[in-house]
């Protein structure tokens, strides 16, 4: 199996539709013969590699890759930036020493990538989540609207189980990367009850943990059941605020983003208030793009990663989602696999 | 053995300066004992050293006959020597009380501060020596001799028997000089034996019973008060013969001046404090300001300097009226004014001696040319400056103000403010806190400068320098001028009821 | 109704590390010495409080209150630094607590590597969780406002001032504290080791500061993060002053920063205010500290001596 | 005596030996907390004589021994800081302690991305314009505080916080609210607006270094200028050492404390164009400060608040902040950087302790030689 070896419960899942390029499964290598190297390397932003969002799949899929191919530790490494003014040098770096990838996680990246890919026209570069068009840049970018959808019916399940009529989304920054999560949540939730209300609220930062369990307790405060939030660590505080109220008697709940985040919401034994995540595989892009590389199968240009190739889903256990309702939720995805349902990408408040 | 004090061959060094060198001093029990020196003689070092603010490099110290190391001022506390110092210690935002118990405070549970019993206690220790105060009243409300008492008090609360006063005088009102020297007086037949730190001979021959005399760190001897002059002790303290009477050549007042008409200034809080004063100063002429600290003498000469805006009225020199002009057009006009705090007022300390020396004339040729410095020209001025009137120094020009002795430091202003060849000259308490020689020299300097012509308005709380080097005396009362006197023909006496409001009985001492 | 009721809640909430680590600030400048060092020593207690609680979460449900004196303790030895350098050394103590600042980025960050291998703590699973008081949430008013959903150690911050003004007025050691920072010469004069109540001022503001950043980061975030403090300590700064020195004072100035900053986040609420931007609301606040320091400046003396080294040979 | 010796003990020498003591110092201390907690500190010296010189010890006499791209992204990361650097020298040499020189920084960079952003003119109108209104914006920002100290007695250092904060909400909320910014950039500044040139970066192997440098060495010039040999300098120091003897003498003291503040806002504000319009060519959005304003105050005092020392300081503290990714890339964390830095500051602000050591030092050897 090539997928990356990721905690995620998802990891185990088969790799059943791997992502744009073709299985080298031929291409193993015995463990004694010294594989074929490619030297990768990892341009943070100001985060680092352990930032349990971006940086740290993107960084994940990259070992994931190195493990499957028994690429050595020296030709995988990370340079991470102290500021924004350290994109451009740091990309230099790589690209002064020749490194087969140069990946950079996140729309942060565009004008340094932009800038060093024209400078290093033989150097070859992944950039996440926004589009450089260069011949020597790969450019993955996800349809988070779709992911969004199925997680926005868990939500409306979930609620009308329970007698709500109230969920919320809480965005990081609100441009229209975040306002596709947006989109697509509400569009799932009032697929299944078009009179739930989807309360909406940006916290205007993606690391401000303290605002984001404020705008969590005011969304709980005004009713809200379930709180869904594409937010990276603005989102953490959100998980706090459910994890507060959970362990003082409330029903409340949070959808997780971009990874499964369901340890993260854990209060007691194994119970976590994570209701399920909108899984967003960054760490499959850069795995795919890395084994493009190895297998001198570079092409540049922009990847898609959708439903239709898991680049997002839900994960594959949800043990707060009964089974009936992964079963519909399921069937939704399969009709917006086969466009009988049309997904949008941009929030009702906006059209 | 009678003493209480012994210090025995006392040494304390600062970097670069031996403060005291192998001192003697020695107090016994319900004396009076005076200490004298000029600035800088080491009397304050060496009080400290009996305080325990600092430990001497070599030398012993007994304390009624036992041998002691006083590391900090709690022992000194505990060998019951008590002080009350130059610049008062007292927490201003905290009542009377507060300040006296401060460090031995009584208390009740939980570590609170019993105030009942501070109070309590203040007001039993005030009574015994009849030191009227209010217990419950804040210091910054309270005037600069009630607050003497509250640190003489603080001395006694704490049952001292060694009271050390420094400079204790400086600061105070006639009225109150003579309140205190007869407390200090009653302290002595009480017993408590008492150190008298003490620039002022007058006040040694009356209340002291010796007197050890400093110069230069070194102990120049120790007399029997009784047995020597004034002019005796002034010889020991300088080491060459000292005149008190300025050579003053009489001479006939030129033409006015200065003319103040009517003018009305406001103090700090608001209040006029100079109430429709007129005044006429002439060429050649010193006329000595006397009057009780706060009679607005202080802002009489902020107003004619200045510093501070006129209410109403006019001050004319030369027949412009200055009263709307800012500070630096009054300068200009050819207004010298040496300030009375000199530390806060004439200098910048942490400028170097020359930049001081042109604090007011920096900008202007030639020492400054299209906003460019001339250091050249500046040195220059300097050189002559400190040459003219024997400014001393350790580095030169380029010494840095605060690291000058006091005396040089006003040496300095005086030489500045001269030099600019003002016109009408404020001398504001031009000798507060020197010594006899540095005085004399400041004094010599006025005089001269009055053979030069110019008109010099001489502010002092002393009346012996009124009446040493004046031609003419106003005397200030409440803001207004309530008596012009001919030195010649007048005495302390007489100048001492118009100060204190022709002698009214009981408003001298608000 | 509801809303307002939320609002006071986390203002509440929002409040408590302000109060905590401004008294640390009060007891510090009360005795003479300037802390601007807060912030520092609040990253300090924050990392250590996360770090505390994340190692013994699994062996304790304490872990999170002995992560608070974990903050508490480690907050007061960096704050020994700045007593040091300020009191023994006369260094200028603005600087020295800008150097602390500075020192504490670095520390926490370069501690959270070794220990985590991470730019950050590990995020801990619990820290401190909201809790609604039985009966006591149900009295009209102040039931909904400071017993439901609210931190224990937002009781624990409004006990401190309550403790910190009995100390600091009623006390010998308040009334020696004090005098210290108006006029050390005369504390020294009495017998009264000026150094020493320095230290304790310093140490105090630094075990308080430690305990203020441990209370903010096990309430309001989930781990230690660079971010974690985001300027706290300069606004217990700020309200100390502008509570004028005074606990009660400094309660107030710190409810209104914390009021007005959950008021940013929920102004999207009102329909008149819908308009302003968000960054209207994130600056207003101190917009408004500088508008009440000038409206008060008349008054606003704090310790005489505070900033100034103490020196027994001044006069 | 050895000449080391002496060197230690002259006292007048202190200026410049107790800055080496405290740096020599700080680096000690790291590499021993390196060494405690398991990290090799060869790595750090490595990265950052890498940064400093462009020379890379790992490859020694290879080809890639040398990049010269180091050396200018070095001194480019020096730019901004010299700027803060001078302009919080400037305010302590004139009794002011500037604490807000991150938020005359951002309003610099805000105003100079504004200007050359709209304004299409040729280059020798349009740079100076926009450094011009970078600096008016510093001062500006400067003003506030100023003015407040001198009209009502507030202390600058808690006004310059404030005025930090407010400096960059509304920063953010102008530059977002400029024609074609997203929400965290601006559109790019006109190249005749900008210090960005084709020849320094075609010198330095394609680094961002730019024709800024110029700037902040006239700027150094200015600020030795004003303060040593001006009358104009000589009344902000007088002001600044003490307002009551200055207002004696005839200066105005309200209107010099504000100039004072003014232009030390200034030299931050440029400090904000060497990153608007040279390190980058847009405007930031901020997630929060920076620490300009910071490095700037760790620079002036290592330089002991004069222009070449400024200038010297301005060097190392660039360094040590552009190490830090290479330094993370070799497993280091980065964070020693800051730690160096800390120290620096904190032993510069101990100097009195040092030159009391010193001095007790040349005590012993003095009775020693006896
Ligand atoms: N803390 C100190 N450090 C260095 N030198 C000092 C210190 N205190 C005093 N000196 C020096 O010691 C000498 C004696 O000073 P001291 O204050 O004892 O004089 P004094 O006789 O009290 O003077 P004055 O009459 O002006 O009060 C002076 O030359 C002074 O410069
Ligand atoms: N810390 C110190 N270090 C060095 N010399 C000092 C120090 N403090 C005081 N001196 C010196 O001690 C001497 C006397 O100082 P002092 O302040 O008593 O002067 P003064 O003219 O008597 O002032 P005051 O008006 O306060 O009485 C001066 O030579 C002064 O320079
Ligand atoms: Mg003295
Ligand atoms: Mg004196």
């Amino acid at each position: 199996a090539s997928q990356p070896a990721a905690e995620e419960p998802a990891a185990e899942e088969p790799a059943a539709e791997e992502p744009a390029a073709e299985e080298p499964a031929a291409e193993e290598p015995a463990a004694e013969e010294p594989a074929a190297q490619i030297r990768v390397g990892l341009v943070t932003d100001t985060g680092g590699i352990d930032d349990k969002s971006f940086n740290q799949g993107t960084w994940e899929g990259v070992l994931a890759f190195a493990a499957e191919y028994g690429i050595e530790d020296d030709n995988v490494k990370y340079i991470q930036s102290e500021s924004d003014a350290d994109y451009i040098p740091n990309l230099s770096t790589f690209s002064d020493d020749e490194l087969d990838l140069i990946v950079a996680p996140g729309f942060l990246f565009f004008d340094a990538l932009t800038e060093v890919a024209a400078l290093y026209p033989d150097q070859k570069y992944l950039l996440i989540d926004s589009v450089v068009e260069a011949d020597n840049v790969a450019s993955a970018v996800f349809a988070e609207h779709e992911g969004s959808f199925l997680v926005g019916i868990a939500a409306a399940l979930k609620a009308q189980e329970a007698g709500e009529d109230t969920v919320a989304f809480l965005g990081g920054m609100d441009f229209d990367l975040i306002q596709r999560f947006e989109a697509g949540f509400e569009q799932g939730v009032w697929a299944v009850d078009p009179d739930m209300t989807v309360l909406v609220d940006y916290a205007g930062s993606f690391s401000d943990s303290q605002k984001g369990q404020t705008i969590a307790s005011k969304f709980f405060d005004d009713g809200a059941y379930i709180v869904y939030h594409a937010a990276g660590g603005t989102g953490n505080g959100a998980i706090k605020e459910a994890k507060d109220r959970v362990q003082n008697g409330e029903d409340v709940w949070v959808i997780g983003v971009d990874k499964d985040q369901y340890e993260d919401g854990i209060y007691e034994g194994d119970k976590s208030v994570i209701l399920t995540s909108m899984m967003k595989r960054v760490d499959v892009a850069s795995y795919t793009v890395a084994e493009q590389v190895l297998n001198g199968e570079f092409t540049g240009g922009v990847l898609t990663f959708e439903l239709s190739n898991d680049g997002v889903n839900i994960p594959q256990v949800n043990p707060n989602l009964k089974d009936e309702w992964v079963d519909t939720i399921m069937a939704y995805k399969a009709k917006a696999l086969s466009g009988e349902i049309e997904i949008g990408m941009v929030p009702s408040r906006l059209q | 053995m009678d003493y209480v004090v012994e210090m025995l061959n006392i040494t304390r060094d600062f970097p670069g300066i031996r403060a005291n060198d192998d001192i003697t001093f020695q107090l016994k029990k319900g004396e009076i004992h005076a200490l004298l020196g000029e600035n800088g003689a080491g009397k304050s070092t060496l009080m400290s050293i009996l305080f325990g603010l600092y430990l001497p490099t070599k030398g012993r110290i007994k304390i009624k006959g036992q041998e002691v190391q006083i590391h900090d001022p709690h022992v000194a506390n505990q060998l019951g020597i008590g002080m009350v110092h130059q610049h008062f210690k007292l927490v201003e935002n905290f009542t009377v009380a507060e300040n006296i118990v401060l460090g031995s405070e009584p208390k009740k549970s939980f570590g609170r501060l019993d105030i009942e019993k501070a109070r309590e206690g203040v007001r039993e220790t005030s009574d015994k020596y009849g030191l009227k105060v209010d217990p419950d009243a804040r210091i910054e409300d309270i005037s600069v001799g009630i607050q003497q008492r509250v640190e003489i008090l603080k001395m006694l609360y704490r049952q001292a028997d060694i009271l050390i006063f420094d400079e204790p005088t400086a600061v105070l009102t006639p009225q109150e000089i003579d309140d205190l020297m007869a407390i200090m007086r009653a302290f002595a037949k009480e017993g408590k034996s008492i150190i008298l730190i003490t620039h002022k001979l007058k006040e040694i021959k009356a209340v002291a019973d010796t007197c050890t005399v400093l110069r230069r760190g070194k102990q120049v001897g120790t007399v029997k008060v009784d047995d020597v002059s004034e002019k005796d002790l002034a010889e020991m303290m300088v080491g060459r013969e000292v005149f008190f009477q300025v050579d003053k050549p009489p001479r006939e007042p030129g033409d006015k001046v200065v003319e103040i008409k009517d003018l009305v200034v406001k103090s700090n809080r608001g209040l006029e404090v100079v109430k429709h004063l007129s005044l006429d100063i002439h060429k050649g002429e010193i006329l000595g300001l006397a009057g009780i600290d706060g009679n607005g003498q202080s802002e009489l000469v902020e107003a004619l300097s200045g510093l501070r805006p006129v209410e109403s009225g006019q001050i004319i020199l030369n027949g412009r009226d200055l009263a709307p002009y800012s500070i630096r057009e009054v300068t200009e006009a050819g207004v010298g004014h040496i300030p009375q705090d000199r530390h806060k007022y004439g200098l910048v300390l942490d400028f170097r001696l020359d930049e001081n020396l042109v604090l007011q004339t920096y900008y202007q040729a030639p020492f400054s040319k299209r906003g460019v410095l001339d250091q050249e020209k500046i040195a220059e001025k300097s050189q002559q400056i400190m040459e003219e009137f024997d400014v001393r120094t350790g580095g030169g020009a380029g010494t840095v103000a605060r690291s000058m002795s006091g005396g040089n430091q006003q040496k300095a202003i005086l030489g500045r403010e001269i030099d600019r060849s003002p016109a009408f000259l404020i001398a504001a308490q031009p000798t507060r806190g020197l010594d006899v020689g540095a005085i004399e020299y400041i004094h010599n300097r006025l005089v001269a400068e009055r053979e030069k012509e110019r008109a010099i308005l001489l502010v002092s709380l002393e009346l012996d320098e009124i009446l040493n080097i004046s031609d003419r005396i106003a005397v200030i009362y409440e803001g207004k001028i309530v008596g012009i006197l001919d030195p010649e023909k007048t005495n302390e006496k007489e100048i001492g009821l118009l100060m204190s409001g022709s002698g009214k009985a009981g408003e001298a001492d608000e | 109704m509801n809303t307002f009721y939320s609002i006071m809640t986390l203002t509440l909430i929002f409040a408590a590390p302000i109060i905590v680590t401004g008294l640390g600030g009060l007891f510090s400048e009360r005795s003479g010495v300037v802390n601007i060092a807060l912030e520092g020593l609040m990253m300090i207690g924050a990392f250590s409080a996360a770090t505390v609680t994340v190692m013994l979460e699994p062996v304790t449900a304490a872990a999170p209150w002995i992560g608070l004196l974990a903050g508490a303790f480690f907050g007061g030895i960096i704050a020994l630094i700045h007593a040091y350098a300020s009191i023994d050394l006369k260094a200028d103590q603005v600087i020295s607590g800008t150097a602390i600042n500075l020192l504490a980025i670095g520390l926490t960050i370069y501690f959270a590597q070794i220990f985590f291998n991470q730019q950050r703590t590990d995020a801990f699973s619990r820290g401190l969780v909201k809790t609604t008081t039985p009966v006591l949430s149900e009295i009209p008013f102040f039931g909904p406002i400071l017993f439901t959903n609210m931190y224990q150690t937002v009781y624990l911050a409004l006990l401190i001032v309550v403790v910190t003004w009995f100390v600091v007025y009623k006390t010998t050691f308040g009334l020696r504290l004090r005098a210290c920072g108006e006029h050390p010469q005369a504390v020294d004069s009495m017998g009264v080791s000026v150094r020493k109540m320095r230290y304790y001022g310093v140490a105090l503001s630094g075990i308080l500061g430690g305990l203020g950043g441990a209370i903010m980061v096990l309430t309001q975030d989930t781990q230690y993060t660079i971010g974690t403090i985001h300027g706290t300590g300069f606004i217990a700064l700020a309200a100390l002053i502008f509570g004028k020195w005074n606990p009660w004072g400094l309660l107030g100035a710190s409810l209104f920063f914390g009021f007005s900053q959950v008021f940013g986040i929920y102004s999207n609420d009102f329909e008149i205010l819908q308009g302003l931007p968000q960054e209207f609301f994130y600056g207003l606040p101190y917009v408004l500290t500088i508008i009440a320091l000038v409206v008060f400046s008349n008054k606003s003396v704090g310790p005489k001596a505070a900033g100034e080294p103490y020196d027994v040979s001044k006069r | 005596m050895s000449k080391l010796k002496h060197l230690l003990l002259d006292e007048s020498k202190y200026k410049i030996t107790v800055p080496i003591i405290a740096i020599l110092l700080s680096f000690l201390i790291a590499t021993i907390v390196m060494v405690f907690t398991g990290i090799n500190p060869v790595g750090a010296f490595k990265a950052l004589i890498r940064t400093m010189t462009g020379i890379n010890m790992d490859q020694l006499f290879t080809d890639k021994m040398y990049n010269a791209r180091y050396l200018g992204e070095f001194l480019t990361t020096a730019l901004p800081i010299t700027m803060t650097g001078i302009a919080v020298a400037f305010a302590f040499r004139t009794g002011l302690f500037n604490i807000g020189a991150e938020g005359q920084l951002m309003v610099g960079a805000m105003a100079a991305t504004i200007v050359s952003i709209l304004l299409d003119l040729p280059m020798i109108v349009h740079l100076p314009l926009v450094v011009l209104s970078a600096a008016a914006a510093g001062a500006a920002w400067g003003f506030v505080p100023g003015f407040l100290k001198a009209r009502f007695n507030v202390h600058e250092v808690v006004v310059t916080i404030m005025m930090n904060y407010t400096a960059l909400h509304m920063s953010n909320y102008v530059l977002k609210s400029l024609p074609g910014s997203d929400q965290v950039k601006t559109v790019k500044s006109l190249p005749s607006g900008t210090f960005q040139s084709d020849f320094l970066k075609a010198l330095t192997n394609n680094s961002r270094f730019h024709w800024g440098f110029v700037v902040v060495i006239l700027s150094l010039i200015i600020f030795w200028f004003i303060i040593e040999k001006t009358s104009f300098g000589f009344e902000l120091r007088s002001v600044g050492f003490n307002p009551h003897a200055s207002r004696y003498a005839g200066m105005k003291v309200t209107r010099n404390m504000v100039f004072s503040m003014m232009i030390s806002g200034a030299f931050a504000g440029i400090g904000g164009a060497m990153l608007s319009i040279g390190t980058f060519n847009y405007g930031r959005v901020l997630v929060g400060f920076e620490n300009y304003g910071f490095d700037g105050i760790a620079v002036a005092l290592l330089g002991g608040n004069t222009a070449v020392g400024v200038f010297l300081s301005g060097l190392l503290f660039g360094g040590l902040k552009s190490a830090q990714p290479l330094m993370q890339a070799n497993q280091i964390p980065m964070e020693i950087a800051k730690i160096i830095s800390s120290l620096i500051v904190l032993f510069v602000a101990m100097k009195y302790g040092f030159e009391m050591l010193l001095r007790l030092y040349a005590k012993q050897q003095l009775k020693e030689e006896e």
